[in-house]
């Protein structure tokens, strides 16, 4: 065990070492902001290099922090050469998202039926956002809105049902599910459609 | 700020300060304790003197804004 | 027990099984100057400067907005927890993601200025802490790997440490805090000094107080 | 307690201007009264005091209060000999109040001192090592183990020499006209306090009294032991006079030279730790 750890220690520092090496090589700024990934996955090295459930836990507050930390670190880089303004105006050019988003929406969104509750709910609004994001949007949150309030109006209703009439139990469970799987399919696709218009 | 406050708190921060440090001799008050709060006093107490005197050359309240 | 005769007695600990964070008479003289020092970030309005034409008796008045100071302000005040956080800590793995904590909303603090030279610096000091956090959670690794505890409670007094350890962690803690004293120069001139870049010397500062303890303790 | 404080107060203030006197002399001036900061000091409290404008008036005012309360725990650290390194922690913590006094006034003149301050950031690394090195001989950092230990072996001042040399230009990097006061240098007004007036500049001065006191007193308990009070008013009089001496005889350093003075000492007693630690 503590051969193999000191097998594990002597190749990180050697990696260590180039990683270091190559920030004092190397001087355009991009280039040394990609390294710095090389350097905070040296870092998870080393804890990983012990091997036990405790370095596995501490493995991802530790990738939490320097992932945001290179996130920041980016966020600067963007401003501070002032490229953060020109995007481009499509962001995923795939074909596949062109021609297929119909079918796979639509098997998403019956399995997000069958499925039924909350968790249908999350399946079937995974497919209205990728149709979304695929196919373009509009800016139509009155509608989802309204869909959702209704659906929330639904709910307290079974809710209202099962207290006063428990024996219809049933009829309760079904609006229920229904409507909360209308209700979180409308608000997962409200972020479908967030996509940063010129009047929101 | 007026000065009656300045005049209270500095009286009052005062006579806490001597309390502490007569119990802290006689024991009533460990005297870690009495030190802590005589940490925390003594800023008090010669902020809120000094403000009083500075307080005789221009009669009435404490201004704290100026310039 | 941890009546050490290092950092004073012990005033209060919290056993939650392997972490026991505690507090001796140097942790709570610390995390009492922390908490005012978090006061103060987030009720003082900032210092409008002046600045002097030199050569002459001109001087002008640099404004600020209220706006333009809520982002620095929520950093430094973030910054201050974060600084709670490492001081008050009794893991060792959680002391090093507080510092890497501090370094982030350091480089935030530094950031929010939006001048060109100040958003140079802080991208500069960004790969330095960024690099810091080889030795640091290096140091971790290696005191977990080598005594089997991350906890600063258990591991007090023992000495069971490595001295390679021990190092990497001060240059670590060095990488992720003393850096952004330098890189703040830049920034004091151009931005709002008091109290957004006192909070960077601030944090670098006691980031080292308790670095300095945690090596002796261990 | 108010008792010690005040009393500390007034004989860092006395000890101010023994300090001005003696380099007044040496210089072959006649110099201010001794008692002369102690005048300064009400003169100032009694003065028109309000906070520009242009400050940050939180930190403008917190500065002054932390400084006192930082010395007269420092002090009340001595009278219930705790730990050595807590008093390193507000020693550290003086740096805050420097960058804050500098930083909280929106003045430029000030804003350099601080500067100057966090340049200087080096000056304290001496008082680690020093520290680190009774921690190596005493095997403890309570003041009250320290002066036992002094009790068996006698002062520590042999034993640990390169320490007190580090002690020493600790406290002579603080000191007025030294060396190493860069801070205040004249031609920055009056460096990073250049703001601050009125009552703010008298307490601080009080406050800075306060600080020679415990400083030299520090380095008397630390060094020489527990000798007595009268014995070690007597040394920290002696000790104050080295220092004017010192201040007399040389010109302050430029910025960067001065960092390069403090960092190399601090360089020189790591290694002399090291090999300590390392070999004996």
């Amino acid at each position: 065990m503590i051969d193999t750890f000191h097998i594990g220690m002597f190749a990180a520092s050697l990696c260590i070492i180039i990683a270091f090496f190559s920030f004092m090589k190397e001087t355009d700024d991009l280039h040394r902001l990609l390294l710095t990934d090389l350097a905070s996955v040296m870092a998870l090295f080393l804890i990983a290099l012990v091997g036990t459930d405790l370095a596995e836990a501490l493995i991802l507050p530790g990738l939490v922090v320097t992932i945001s930390k290179l996130m920041a670190l980016t966020e600067i880089y963007l401003v501070k050469e002032g490229i953060q303004r020109n995007q481009p105006a499509r962001t995923l050019d795939i074909e596949v998202l062109q021609s297929a988003p119909a079918i796979l929406a639509s098997i998403l969104v019956l399995y997000g039926i069958f499925l039924s509750g909350f968790s249908g709910g999350a399946v079937a609004g995974l497919g209205v956002i990728f149709y979304i994001i695929c196919k373009g949007h509009q800016e139509r949150f009155e509608l989802i809105e309204t869909v959702s309030g209704y659906a929330w109006v639904a709910w307290i209703a079974a809710f209202f049902i099962i207290l006063i009439f428990p024996s219809q139990w049933f009829l309760a469970v079904m609006i229920a599910g229904g409507a909360i799987l209308i209700k979180v399919t409308a608000k997962l696709s409200l972020i479908g459609t967030m996509r940063g218009e010129s009047d929101v | 700020m007026k000065r009656h406050y300045v005049q209270l708190i500095a009286i009052i921060s005062g006579i806490l300060l001597i309390v502490l440090s007569v119990a802290g001799h006689q024991d009533i008050v460990q005297v870690p304790v009495a030190a802590v709060l005589s940490i925390v006093l003594a800023p008090v107490f010669l902020i809120s003197v000094g403000l009083l005197f500075s307080a005789e050359v221009i009669d009435g309240d404490i201004p704290f804004m100026g310039y | 027990m941890f009546d050490l005769n290092i950092e004073g007695a012990e005033l209060f600990a919290l056993p939650f099984g392997d972490i026991v964070p505690y507090f001796s008479v140097y942790s709570a003289t610390l995390a009492a100057f922390v908490l005012i020092f978090i006061l103060i970030a987030a009720f003082d309005r900032p210092e409008r400067q002046l600045n002097i034409i030199f050569g002459g008796d001109a001087f002008y008045e640099k404004e600020i907005k209220e706006g333009d100071t809520r982002f620095s302000r929520f950093m430094a005040i973030a910054c201050g927890f974060a600084t709670l956080g490492a001081v008050l800590t009794g893991d060792i793995f959680n002391f090093t993601l507080f510092a890497v904590l501090v370094g982030i909303t350091n480089i935030a603090i530094v950031a929010s200025a939006g001048n060109h030279h100040v958003l140079n610096a802080a991208f500069q000091y960004g790969i330095v802490a960024m690099i810091a956090t080889v030795p640091l959670f290096g140091a971790a690794a290696i005191i977990l790997a080598t005594t089997g505890t991350l906890s600063i409670w258990t591991l007090a007094g023992m000495g069971a440490v490595p001295l390679l350890a021990k190092a990497m962690l001060i240059l670590g803690v060095m990488g992720e805090g003393i850096a952004p004293l330098y890189i703040g120069k830049a920034e004091i001139i151009r931005a709002q000094g008091a109290p957004f870049v006192l909070m960077i010397h601030f944090s670098s500062l006691l980031l080292f107080l308790r670095v300095t303890e945690i090596v002796l303790v261990i | 307690m108010i008792e010690y404080i005040i009393a500390a107060m007034f004989a860092g203030l006395l000890l101010h201007g023994i300090h001005r006197k003696v380099i007044a002399r040496i210089q072959g001036r006649p110099g201010p009264p001794i008692w002369q900061e102690i005048l300064h000091t009400l003169k100032f409290l009694g003065k028109e005091s309000w906070i520009p404008k242009t400050a940050s008036q939180g930190v403008y005012v917190a500065v002054v209060g932390i400084s006192i309360a930082i010395w007269t725990a420092a002090l009340m650290l001595l009278i219930t000999q705790e730990s050595l390194l807590l008093l390193f922690a507000l020693y550290v913590l003086h740096k805050i109040v420097e960058h804050g006094i500098g930083l909280a006034s929106g003045s430029p003149y000030a804003k350099f001192g601080a500067i100057r301050s966090v340049v200087s950031a080096a000056s304290e690394l001496p008082l680690l090592s020093s520290v680190a090195l009774i921690y190596l001989i005493t095997g403890s950092l309570m003041l009250r183990d320290i002066e036992a230990y002094q009790a068996i072996n006698g002062p520590l001042l042999i034993v640990a020499f390169p320490a007190a040399v580090a002690l020493y230009l600790v406290i002579l990097s603080k000191i007025h006209y030294g060396p190493f006061s860069i801070v205040e240098a004249k031609e920055i007004v009056s460096g990073y306090w250049t703001e601050h007036f009125g009552v703010w500049r008298g307490l601080m001065n009080a406050a800075f009294g306060l600080k020679t006191f415990v400083l030299l007193y520090t380095f008397v308990v630390v060094f020489i032991g527990p000798i007595g009070l009268p014995l070690t008013l007597l040394a920290i009089l002696i000790l104050m006079i080295t220092l004017s001496f010192v201040c007399a005889a040389t010109p302050m350093l430029s910025p960067y030279d001065s960092v390069t003075v403090q960092t190399l000492t601090t360089g020189l007693i790591a290694i002399y730790i090291i090999y300590l630690g390392v070999f004996a």
